[in-house]
């Protein structure tokens, strides 16, 4: 066991983690929170493996670390589209919980305001 | 030397979590405030530790997570000064009655 | 010359390690929000900035040298402010009950 | 066992048990604060793991301006208990946490029966790295060999933000953002605003700059701008812009354009798709990430203000 493979596996337990958290919370920003740590765990693993890649006096693969940096700004980008989505639903229904009947018809917070 | 450095980085990242774990605990909001304030200079003092010698450009690591440090912190105050009043002024922020 | 600077950075250090170790008693020590906020911040500047201290004669060059203390004016100046503010909202709300 | 190894060790336990006390924790406003910190820890666990590149964008993008993001939803949405819709029964979340366990177990397995040669793209990096001129492999990929991955990248920022503007109100389009300040003026962070924006811009600078050769890039230099940005936003030094206005929209996709105008050049002077001229590589790319820093900034910014919410004063 050494530290390369110890990173590796603490990402295959936040991916369990996140996914755990993903299907059994319905708080929908804990979802995204849940859907945020599985990302970070899928990402460790990428860190893992471009550890163990490195040659050439470079610490890790640089294309492993590229795809991460990517990864971590299109996760920024979909994570702010999840807020908005949940903020938006909020103010439609005003609660953060996935809509059961509500949107059939107008809300009774928009026949309050 | 180097084993030095990296156990005193070891003992701090311990330190930092316990008072972490003690602060995310609450029981109030500003509690829980303290945690980007306690892992901001633990977490840098841990890092300047243990790459004392190794990684080049460990230190602008440092100085980032210094900044978002103090980014995060303001965010979290001013999320807790929101979240004391909201349920109102979401809808209509902003339109003023005279518009 | 090397062994004199090494054990300023040893002693620097433990002694950052002392007030960080200081802190985090206080923070589980201490009975409510205000007194731990203020041992927090005191631990953790003197914490930090013994570490810095230490690590200065350690350091590659004039930059990183440079760049290590303006890492520990960030955080001083944040740390201030911060408080200040969770301060203030621990105050409002033990006035509101 | 290495003083290497339990240092390691203490930082992955540490990361680990935040991404745990993050799932479990009953207060959604807690569990948004130990996820913060977990992107902090994360960021020293991709040092450990010799990609400083990732653990500056971890600490700036993951944790930073994801964390400001979703502890503003959090306070805006609050934990919802009264409304809450009946959860699973304690069988079926027994159920859910075998299952995903052995998502885990499975992982894990992979991880431990990696190839022992691993296999690596590192000498092919570095092979053609003197010809564009940089220093820093991992810039090397984002902007010469696999550059078209970065320009669409770039887009999907904007593309999220279109989205994004999509949920304001009708009356709102191209209004400001919702008011991003603090419900009334401090000074002290009005002055910490003041100190920490010059400084925040050189050290924005510093990182683009330093991306070609050291640890740092465009992406890394946008945030902390936007960061900054953000910052004196708070205070209430400014407001946030009305997004219809043309010069924010210009500068949105500027770099971008800047970037796609300079690909489709590559067809005429290097023969194909983002291929750069011997020679000027590394002008060139200096040039791309110059505009796409100051496009992503305004984008990031933007991302984490939200939808407009304000009509815009005539």
């Amino acid at each position: 066991m050494n530290s390369v493979t110890l990173a590796g596996l603490a990402g295959a337990a936040m991916v369990g983690l996140g996914l755990f958290g993903l299907i059994t919370h319905p708080h929908l920003l804990r979802k995204i929170v849940s859907f945020n740590v599985m990302g970070g765990g899928v990402f460790l693993l990428f860190g893992a493996i471009a550890r163990r890649g490195d040659a050439a006096g470079i610490g890790a693969d640089p294309v492993p670390q590229a795809l991460v940096i990517t990864g971590i700004v299109v996760a920024f980008s979909a994570t702010a589209l999840a807020v908005a989505l949940l903020l938006r639903l909020d103010r439609e229904i005003g609660r953060p919980f996935f809509p059961a009947k509500e949107l059939a018809g107008p809300s009774e917070k928009d026949g309050a305001t | 030397m180097d084993s030095f450095f990296l156990a005193a980085a070891a003992i701090i990242v311990l330190i930092t979590a316990i008072g972490l774990f003690r602060v995310l605990n609450g029981p109030t909001k500003p509690d829980r405030l303290m945690a980007a304030q306690l892992l901001g200079s633990g977490g840098v003092a841990a890092l300047l530790l243990a790459e004392a010698r190794g990684a080049r450009g460990a230190i602008d690591v440092a100085l980032v997570l210094a900044l978002l440090a103090a980014f995060s912190g303001i965010a979290f105050v001013r999320a807790a000064v929101m979240s004391r009043r909201s349920g109102d002024e979401w809808e209509d922020l902003g339109d003023d009655p005279g518009d | 010359m090397t062994l004199a600077i090494d054990l300023f950075s040893v002693l620097c250090i433990s002694g950052g390690i002392f007030f960080f170790l200081a802190g985090a008693v206080a923070l589980l020590r201490f009975p409510d929000t205000l007194t731990r906020l203020h041992a927090l911040t005191k631990a953790d500047n003197l914490g930090l900035g013994l570490v810095v201290l230490g690590l200065l004669p350690q350091a590659a060059n004039l930059l990183a040298a440079l760049k290590l203390c303006l890492v520990w004016v960030v955080l001083q100046l944040a740390g201030t402010t911060l408080s200040q503010l969770i301060s203030r909202v621990a105050k409002d709300k033990a006035r509101q009950g | 066992m290495s003083a290497t190894f339990v240092l390691d060790a203490s930082f992955a336990a540490l990361t680990l048990a935040l991404a745990a006390y993050t799932i479990l924790a009953r207060d959604t406003f807690a569990a948004v604060v130990a996820f913060i910190s977990y992107g902090l820890l994360l960021a020293l666990v991709w040092v450990r793991l010799s990609a400083v590149d990732v653990a500056l964008t971890e600490a700036a993008i993951g944790s930073g301006v994801t964390g400001a993001l979703l502890i503003g939803a959090a306070a805006r949405v609050g934990d919802g208990d009264a409304s809450a819709p009946p959860g699973l029964k304690p069988l079926e979340k027994l159920v859910c946490a075998l299952l995903c366990a052995a998502v885990s177990a499975g992982i894990a397995v992979a991880v431990l029966s990696l190839p022992a040669q691993a296999p690596t793209l590192a000498p092919l990096a570095l092979e053609q790295l003197p010809a564009t001129g940089l220093g820093n492999a991992v810039t090397g990929v984002l902007l010469a060999y696999r550059a078209i991955d970065t320009l669409l990248e770039a887009v999907v920022l904007v593309l999220a933000l279109i989205g994004i503007w999509s949920f304001a109100r009708d009356d709102h389009w191209g209004g400001r953002p919702e008011a991003p300040s603090m419900p009334e003026p401090n000074g002290a962070l009005i002055l910490l605003a003041q100190l920490l924006a010059p400084l925040g811009i050189i050290v924005g600078a510093h990182l683009v700059w330093a991306g070609a050769t050291e640890p740092g890039g465009a992406f890394q230099g946008a945030t902390i701008l936007a960061a900054v940005w953000i910052l004196v936003m708070v205070a209430g030094m400014i407001d946030a812009p009305p997004t219809g206005r043309r010069w924010l929209r210009f500068a949105l996709v500027g770099g971008p354009a800047l970037f796609l105008v300079i690909g489709v050049a590559g067809f005429v002077v290097a023969g194909a798709f983002l291929a750069y001229p011997e020679g000027y590589a590394k002008p060139l790319i200096l040039i791309i990430e110059v505009a796409l820093t100051l496009s992503i900034a305004i984008a990031l910014g933007l991302l984490a203000l939200g939808a407009p919410a304000r009509r815009e004063k005539p």
